[in-house]
């Protein structure tokens, strides 16, 4: 079994069901395409499972790579590889994706095309995980933007339009940004494999033949891919295209774009730009640093004032994600820091990459019941009591909202308490300053539940129902999944630990 | 006289037959029909050469026959659908008649 | 050409040799004409008496199926009381046939309504030329032999065009281009169904295919084309298209004789329509010969210790077991509509032949897995084909529901 | 019979399985989950005892047990469990008050329709607590620790639908998270000095020498010893929790939720977890006090805040007329006692006021439950009163739990351990304030609870609800009677002649008694005092009982502007809203305003010049440079219609033309050829 | 073996011939097919089994059918085209051209002398060595000629399928 193109077989199979689906989609009932386009979309669970039974977490460098030959002219390969670092946003994609189509089973209109479009998103999202040539990793990086773009207008809110107008216009410049930077890297080099730049980079051979291109290249190459990638997390003050196009995607497409797109822009900042710049990076950083905490705490602050609650958690997406990067930059900004230290952060950003891909996925999925509910109604102030009429889906939307807000035993917390003990080794001032954005988070969400959940059961809120089928199959594996992993971290950390304990042993 | 020439013969002749018809008929079918009569004319040319010619074991002939058939089916589902176009149209297949795009 | 058995017992040589010893008795220049007319008078002969009695065998065979008793009353002449059967109907129906009025509509081109049924049982008959009806036992040994099974076949096509439109009855000639729509709509399928065993076999040669059945797993597991997913599938295909290759039921609409009074058939009477008659039998036949030595291992025995039974035993077996399920599909299955027809064809046959195909490439470039990975490719292959069948069937009904009624109410 | 330590898990575990089955079963499984949660309390008092009973065989022993939770880097994060007296004592105090509570609240909680829900909370809240005290690691004690949290957010609010308890719920919650945002900090600060959590591991451990000296050693801002700066942080945890001031503003209105949960949390275990927490890291609190250079030790805060914590809670709860705020503030201000005893050194005495406050306080919540069950959930004192009469067992088992708060010597626990508080404040060499702060929180306290005592049970019902009161069933008497049998008896536990309990405490086998007499004029003052606040509050409010709800209290007419301040709770409510809520507020606008105009204006800038850009262009494209294309394509179409004409539309005349062409090249090229 | 290509010729000049000039479209269309199956005896002759196969299944069984439906679909008037002078000039203009044609080629040919007459038996080409140069060499061919047809047919469909939505709705 080893000898089969598993991860080619991860990225395509999506693909596969989009094909199928875009053409017999028509002939089929409802229930049997919704099979159809959930069973495809499970299919990244079950390869991942197979890819876990064989993956060696001990192993440093990448497994089950596929190294072929493509356009010899431009010494572009098809390179797929996997590391604890890759492993991580694939298996969020796999256990994310099912559910968000779960949580779109509502959809009426187009439902085929609307299960095609995702099933290609979710291949391209997975593409950007797994491939190591840059060529198809852009591919994969911008085509993902083609179905979301889709996905939003055609089934969002009312300001959909404007919304992904925004969010494609926004992403494709940070891409233009990307690409600039990586030709003047070809230029330099001569590849774009990523595994060669970055063993270039460790070597030493890397800066001096950036610098060789003169004039203002060396800092725009960085400039470029730290744009590409910061648009796409996205990183303060980038993020104005994100609240939009959260709020007014469908809820499924909300999901996803929370849970697994986000994380391409962290990985991107793992997987390319840290190594390959180091010294960029680390010069950068202190200002970068203040970014992250601008996200971190204006963040967290914005979303106290929405009135949206779409709105509202999309900015606590901005929040949590800065986390991942504030722990990133203050590592890169220590010249030789302590491994230990440098090694919780690093784990910290991974762990809460992973778990807020889950709570906030459940987050939004919470959010669309209520959405769903009330009609389309989501304001702060459009509900109350919904907790007497609707206790199941009060306790899941709890659990959802206390993992978000790091409390302990459920899984936000560990990923935040490794950043926050990796930060305030680093730089214990951020570390002070990022706490009033955890008290900010606690403030919002609170609110959140009591004016949505407690209170005297508002107007048109009586009639709701409690969970459904769907919905509860929906919420119950995060669910599961937040409690598993707040008390058994080690689940997921023993994944990437080794990855993480020999990046801090090697700090420039 | 040998055989090869007999079938040069025959191809030629049976091409300007084909020439004629297309020529002479005013019916569309027949004209595509003269056509297709010449293309078979050209195809037993080639097999003909295949046949006698220096190299038979490469086949060239054979293939080139092959895919002139497919090309020549290809082109008489085209021009058959034409002509019922046409004839959907000035509701009849008179070819002189079909010349509304003239210069 | 067939060449004189080496091996196998005396009865698996019989044929040919005595084929070889009556050939000895012509002058040398003579023989290969001699070889070739014997073969043709054999197969006219075993072929003629088998259309003979397969049409008593459906009548008989229809009437139990609808619960009567069918023909059993013809016995031999002369001898009072003799009914053995009715098994001499054929017999008598074939006197009746020769003996009635050739009506000939005056209008008529008459030289295409009398070439008409002429070609179509010849081109019929030509199909047989290619068939192995045993080991080493096949009238031409041609290289591209289903090849020209379909090219001749699909001559037949022009012989209904030439009695359609002889009759010069606009009815006639329309039932004709109904029946030529359908003949070429079901050519598509059936080729693409048979494609699947020449690329897996890699080879165009009918006595080939059915070589390369030989053998058993285990000493009991043929290595039929048919206990292959593919192959069941493409059997499956085969078998649909083939029942409306030669109008039979349930996609005998051509000829319908309750709505259209046999179609293009109508002008012909008496041995005319004899010949057509017998023309679809004779088709049937070479299709569900054609549809043996492709799936079900031809003359090859199902299990090695029936081996001693000769080949053309076995392949005349398999062939009647074909001609059994056509007719007990004619008695079970309803007649379809002509939109249904072609929808069948174009939307569901056509791309499920395609996916086989891909099945089939599958299969062949899977062919050196084995142990474990076995299960896997059974299992890869009969998704690859049971999915598109499902998927592809509920677009069958065209978005339509069932047919709802509606009664008076009172 | 000894527990092993590495079996300690079972306490907490206990109470945490009775949730899960509590969260499991449907809404209508009353009976399975108040038994669960019954059976997994008292087992876990059982179980308990048994630790008690391990941990006293070696009572300066700490049994520790320690196990990896995940890998990290190289090394391991580890957690563990922790045996001592410490942890036993509390143990088994938490598990029987709780077992009393939760059996209490089968009576209390009868009617409600999640009573289901209720107990599975309480377990929970119980499992989080019971966590909190066996903990090992100050990581394990802040999971906990944010759990009770939890726990308490979820019960506080457990009356959801009132807008009023959800609002409680939510400032209770955040509240102490701001405090919990401090303990977060020390302990990060902590991990980072040390590179551990673990308080004890085999001389590795945060509370053993080597750390310690190496945390006193180190200098940070301020000229602070690190274990100073660790210790202040950790202690914003300790006054979040235990409603210290400033952050006591949540306490107060905790007592939204049903009262059992504020006998169990508001009163008897989770705020005392921050006296718990400090006593806990005792050694790391006062690491620092061998350093004469420092500005600052940190116990020196912790009494600080603690006197004016007792005072100020003590003079608030005086003006209160909600029976539940009074005893609320009367928490605050004993907590502010033990934090006292804390602080001036005697951590002992801390935990022993913790024991027996625990008790009586939980019997006077109970006790105030009992009547607000039996009064229709009238809580105001003015509008109760006479309710002697009807509830026999309910008055004299309050008025135990009154007397044991106020101090009344010799027989009631309080007593000993009040005297224990104020002889080590006296015995404090830093400063006196303290001592005087607390002396006159004696006063207070005997004045207020003779005046709850007087407001309630005497006189004459003041309203239909306090008139027909009649006493509840046996299975809310009997929790009260065995408290008030606890609240007598434990103050022999410590008494100063035979202190056996602060000995333990301590780690000693011998018990060293000393005489009553010693040190007996702060006991005599102390007594003076009591008695002066029993007779003043008899004297206002016992002689002369109120005889309507709506007449003025006496102390009102006699100070109106003083009552007025403390009934409003000294403004601290409306203080924080003013600054530190406008604060949030102003920077949640300046977030908004920067991402709605600045950052969103930037990028519609940008937009808008692209746009621009992009009329430029078209303008220069349609009236620049189209002009030479038009006129070169004119000239392209008049020749093409030139051509055009060679069309003749006689398709047999292009084919004719074809044949004839192909003749004449041939003709020429065979002539050609032969020439 | 001259005779029988002797016969073979004269079978399909003579049918292409009669077809050409008969008046009937259907029979000049099934003369058609005889013609066709004339040349694929002359491919059979030649030695060329499977193009001969591939003529008769695509010309005799294909493409006559789509001759015989288009006829029948664009039938006009029983009374065929009278025989005018502009079609007899016509007539005669094509004549010349064939003519001048088959002078040409039949010109060229017997003027060429060729010594193949003494050609060896007919060389043998398997349907797998086919299969192998349309695979191997040709394989782009194979795939351009397969896109050609697929494209050719749906040009065709799309050409000769009635328009109908619109159009009925406005006629009505």
């Amino acid at each position: 079994m080893s000898s089969w193109p598993l991860l080619s077989l991860i990225i395509f199979v999506p693909w596969v069901g989009a094909l199928l689906l875009a053409l017999f989609g028509r002939n089929l009932g409802a229930r049997s395409r919704r099979a159809l386009g959930f069973g495809f979309s499970c299919s990244t669970l079950a390869l991942t499972i197979l890819v876990l039974m064989s993956f060696d977490p001990a192993a440093v460098g990448y497994q089950f790579v596929e190294h072929h030959a493509w356009i010899t002219a431009l010494d572009v390969h098809y390179h797929l590889g996997l590391d604890g670092l890759g492993l991580l946003p694939v298996m969020l994609t796999g256990i994310v994706s099912p559910l968000c189509l779960l949580a779109s089973s509502r959809i009426e209109r187009g439902a085929h095309t609307f299960g095609a479009l995702f099933l290609l998103l979710q291949g391209a999202a997975l593409g950007v995980f797994l491939a190591l040539d840059f060529f198809h990793w852009f591919l994969f990086w911008e085509l993902s933007l083609v179905p979301a773009f889709f996905l939003i207008k055609l089934w969002g809110g009312p300001g959909a339009g404007r919304a992904a107008y925004q969010f494609v216009i926004y992403t494709l410049a940070g891409g233009a940004f990307l690409l600039l930077g990586f030709a003047a890297l070809y230029v330099a080099t001569g590849t774009l494999d990523f595994a060669e730049l970055t063993r270039l980079a460790a070597t030493g051979e890397l800066s001096p033949k950036v610098a060789a291109l003169g004039g203002i290249w060396p800092k725009a190459v960085f400039l470029g891919v730290f744009l590409g990638l910061a648009v796409k997390v996205p990183l303060f003050p980038f993020h104005t295209w994100l609240p939009s196009a959260y709020a007014e995607a469908p809820t499924g497409v909300s999901m996803f774009l929370t849970g697994v797109m986000s994380k391409m822009g962290v990985y991107g900042f793992l997987r390319i730009l840290w190594p390959l710049f180091p010294e960029q990076l680390h010069a950068a950083a202190p200002c970068l640093l203040g970014l992250a905490l601008g996200g971190v705490v204006l963040g967290a602050f914005a979303a106290m004032k929405q009135t949206d609650l779409k709105r509202m958690v999309a900015y606590s997406s901005i929040n949590h994600l800065s986390y991942c990067l504030l722990a990133l930059f203050a590592v890169a900004s220590v010249t030789q820091p302590d491994a230990a230290v440098a090694a919780s952060a690093l784990s910290g950003t991974l762990l809460q990459m992973f778990n807020h891909g889950l709570s906030a996925a459940a987050l939004f999925a919470c959010v669309g019941i209520l959405e769903a509910r009330s009609g389309g109604r989501r304001g702060l102030v459009d509900f109350g009591g919904v907790r007497t009429v609707a206790p199941l889906f009060a306790a899941f939307c709890g659990v959802a909202m206390f993992s978000s807000l790091g409390l302990p035993g459920l899984n936000g917390f560990v990923g935040e308490f490794l950043i926050f003990v990796g930060v305030f080794g680093l730089a214990p001032w951020a570390a002070a300053v990022a706490c009033l954005g955890l008290l900010a988070t606690a403030l919002f969400l609170l609110t959140f539940w009591q004016r949505v959940f407690h209170g005297p059961v508002g107007a048109g809120v009586a009639s709701f129902r409690d969970l459904n089928r769907v919905e509860f199959l929906t919420l119950l594996p995060l669910v599961i999944l937040m409690f598993v992993l707040g008390v058994l971290p080690q689940l997921v950390i023993a994944l990437f630990n080794p990855l993480v304990t020999a990046w801090a042993a090697n700090l420039p | 006289m040998s055989p090869l020439q007999l079938c040069l013969l025959l191809s030629s002749l049976l091409f300007c037959v084909g020439l004629v018809g297309a020529l002479a008929r005013s019916n569309t079918i027949l004209v595509l029909l003269g056509v297709e009569l010449m293309l078979n004319a050209a195809n037993i040319n080639f097999i003909a050469f295949w046949r006698y010619g220096p190299n038979p074991a490469a086949g060239t002939g054979v293939l080139f026959v092959l895919f002139a058939i497919a090309v020549a089916a290809a082109e008489a589902a085209v021009g058959l659908a034409l002509v019922i176009a046409v004839y959907r149209h000035q509701k009849n297949i008179r070819l002189q008649e079909a010349n509304r795009l003239k210069g | 050409m067939s060449v004189t058995a080496e091996a196998g017992t005396f009865l698996e040589r019989a044929p040919l040799v005595l084929r070889d010893a009556v050939v000895q008795w012509f002058p040398a220049p003579l023989q290969w004409l001699a070889h070739h007319l014997i073969t043709i008078v054999a197969i006219l002969a075993v072929f003629g008496v088998f259309f003979a009695f397969t049409t008593v065998a459906e009548r008989k065979l229809l009437g139990r199926l609808q619960n009567r008793l069918g023909p059993n009353r013809a016995g031999l002449p002369w001898i009072k009381g003799s009914k053995l059967f009715g098994l001499t109907q054929p017999f008598a129906d074939a006197v009746k046939a020769l003996t009635k009025e050739d009506i000939v509509p005056a209008a008529a081109d008459k030289l295409l309504h009398f070439l008409a049924p002429v070609l179509v049982v010849a081109f019929s008959l030509m199909t047989f030329a290619v068939l192995p009806f045993g080991r080493n036992l096949i009238p031409v040994e041609l290289d591209a032999a289903l090849l020209y099974f379909f090219a001749a076949g699909s001559a037949t096509e022009l012989a209904i065009f030439m009695a359609g439109w002889a009759s010069r009855n606009k009815y006639s000639l329309l039932a004709a281009m109904r029946a030529l729509a359908q003949v070429i709509s079901y050519e598509l399928p059936l080729m693409l169904s048979v494609v699947p065993v020449v690329l897996v076999v890699g080879s165009l040669s009918t006595s080939e295919i059915a070589l390369a059945q030989g053998g058993w797993t285990f000493g009991f597991l043929p290595h039929w084309h048919v206990f292959t997913p593919w192959g069941f599938f493409g059997f499956l295909l085969f078998l649909v298209a083939a029942l409306a290759e030669s109008n039979r039921a349930p996609f005998d609409l051509p000829e319908a004789e309750s709505e259209l009074i046999a179609g293009h058939l109508t002008e012909y009477s008496g041995f005319k329509y004899a010949l057509f008659f017998m023309a679809e039998y004779f088709g049937l036949t070479a299709l569900s010969g054609l549809g043996v030595t492709l799936f079900l291992g031809g003359w090859q025995a199902p299990f090695a210790f029936l081996e001693f039974i000769p080949s053309y035993a076995w392949f005349m077996l398999k062939l009647i077991g074909m001609i059994g399920f056509f007719i007990w599909a004619r008695g079970t299955l309803l007649r379809l509509r002509i939109d249904q027809l072609t929808r069948l064809a174009w939307q569901f046959m056509v791309p499920l032949a395609l996916i086989n195909l891909g099945n089939a490439a599958f299969w062949a470039l899977t062919s050196g897995w084995s142990g474990p990975l076995q299960f896997v490719r059974w299992g890869v292959s009969i998704a690859l084909v049971v999915g598109p069948f499902i998927l592809l069937g509920r677009g069958l009904n065209g978005g339509r529901g069932p047919r709802t009624y509606r009664y008076a109410t009172s | 019979m000894n527990l092993s330590v590495q079996h300690l898990w079972v306490i907490p575990a206990l109470p945490l399985l009775a949730a899960v089955i509590g969260a499991l079963t449907p809404r209508r499984g009353r009976t399975l989950a108040a038994g669960a949660a019954i059976a997994a309390m008292v087992g876990a008092f059982v179980v308990s005892c048994l630790a008690l009973h391990t941990a006293l065989v070696d009572p300066a022993a700490k049994l520790v047990h320690n196990f990896a939770w995940f890998d990290l880097g190289s090394g391991v994060l580890r957690l563990g469990w922790l045996l001592d007296p410490l942890t036993a004592f509390m143990c088994v105090m938490v598990t029987f008050v709780g077992s009393l509570i939760f059996i209490f609240s089968l009576g209390y909680m009868k009617a409600d329709a999640n009573f289901k829900q209720f107990f599975c909370f309480l377990s929970l809240f119980a499992a989080a607590m019971l966590g909190l005290l066996v903990a090992n690691s100050l990581l394990l004690l802040f999971i906990c620790w944010e759990l009770v949290g939890l726990a308490s957010y979820l019960l506080i609010g457990f009356w959801f639908h009132k807008p009023s308890a959800a609002a409680a719920a939510k400032k209770a919650f955040i509240t102490t998270r701001i405090g919990d945002l401090g303990l977060l900090l020390g302990l990060l600060w902590l991990y980072n000095s040390t590179g551990s959590l673990l308080f004890f591991d085999g001389g590795a451990g945060v509370l053993e020498t080597a750390a310690l000296g190496s945390l006193a050693g180190q200098i940070t801002v301020g000229g602070l010893a690190v274990s100073t700066a660790i210790g202040l942080l950790i202690f914003c945890g300790a006054i979040g929790k235990s409603g210290q001031f400033p952050l006591h503003v949540w306490l107060p209105d905790a007592m939204e939720g049903p009262t059992p949960v504020s006998a169990l949390i508001h009163a008897a275990t989770m705020v005392a977890a921050g006296v718990f927490l400090i006593a806990r890291v005792y050694p790391l609190m006062s690491a620092d006090q061998a350093l004469t250079e420092v500005p600052l030790h940190a116990l020196t805060v912790v009494a600080f805040i603690g006197a004016i914590t007792a005072l100020m809670g003590a003079c608030i709860a005086v003006a209160q007329n909600d029976i539940k705020r009074v005893l609320a503030f009367s928490t605050v201000s004993q907590l502010g006692y033990m934090m006292l005893a804390l602080g001036v050194g005697s951590w002992v005495a801390a935990i022993f006021h913790l024991l027996t406050h625990a008790f009586f306080k939980a019997l006077l919540f109970l006790g105030a439950g009992s009547v607000i069950h039996a009064a229709h959930h009238e809580q105001d004192i003015r509008r109760l009163g006479g309710l002697r009469g009807p509830m026999r067992v309910t008055f004299a088992t309050f008025a135990i739990g009154m007397m044991a708060l106020s101090g009344v010597p010799f027989l009631f626990s309080g007593v000993w351990s009040k005297e224990g508080i104020l002889h080590a404040a006296h015995g404090w060499n830093i400063s006196h304030l303290p001592l005087i702060a607390a002396l006159i929180a004696v006063v207070l306290t005997a004045f207020y609870m003779t005046r709850l005592v007087a407001e309630t049970f005497f006189g004459k019902a003041r309203s239909h609800e306090a008139d027909h009161a009649h006493e509840n069933s046996a299975v809310m008497t009997v929790p009260l009677v065995i408290l008030a049998v606890c609240a007598i008896a434990l103050g022999f536990l410590g008494t100063p002649a035979f202190p056996w309990l602060q000995a333990r405490l301590l780690g000693e086998t011998e018990v060293h008694g000393h005489s009553l007499l010693e040190g007996g004029g702060l006991m005599m003052l102390s007594i003076v005092l009591v008695a002066v606040g029993l007779g003043g509050g008899w004297a206002i409010y016992g002689r002369k009982p109120r005889v309507a709800e709506n007449s003025r209290d006496p102390l009102v007419t006699a100070a109106p502007g003083l009552m007025a301040a403390l009934s409003a709770r000294l403004g601290f409510d409306e203080l924080y809203a003013a600054t530190f809520g406008r604060l949030g507020n102003g920077l949640a606008a300046l977030a908004h305003f920067l991402d709605q105009w600045v950052w969103g204006g930037a990028v519609g800038m940008l937009a808008r010049f692209g746009e621009f850009i992009g009329i430029v262009n078209r303008e220069a494209d349609e009236n620049g440079l189209n002009g030479g294309f038009d006129i070169v394509s004119e000239r392209i179409r008049g020749s093409g219609r030139v051509y055009s004409r060679a069309q003749t539309g006689d398709a047999h005349g292009y084919l004719r033309w074809v044949a004839m062409g192909f003749v004449i090249i041939m003709l020429v090229v065979v002539l050609g050829g032969a020439r | 073996m001259n005779l029988a290509l002797i016969l073979i010729s004269v079978l399909i000049l003579g049918s292409a011939a009669v077809a050409l000039a008969l008046r009937n479209l259907i029979h000049s269309a099934l003369l058609f097919v005889g013609c066709w199956a004339g040349i694929a005896a002359f491919y059979l002759w030649a030695g060329a089994e499977f193009v001969a196969f591939a003529q008769v299944l695509i010309y005799v069984g294909a493409v006559s059918m789509v001759v015989l439906f288009a006829v029948l679909l664009t039938r006009q008037s029983d009374a065929a085209e009278p025989m005018n002078p502009d079609s007899f000039s016509r007539f005669m203009r094509a004549l010349v051209a064939g003519g001048g044609v088959a002078g040409i080629l039949v010109g060229a040919i017997l003027g060429t002398p060729m010594d193949v007459s003494t050609a060896g038996p007919a060389p043998t080409l398997t349907v797998k060595e086919i299969g192998g140069q349309l695979m191997g060499p040709h394989a782009a061919a194979l795939l351009i000629v397969g896109l050609l047809l697929t494209v050719a047919l749906l040009g065709a469909v799309v050409i000769a399928a009635v328009d109908r939505p619109e159009k009925s709705e406005d006629a009505s």
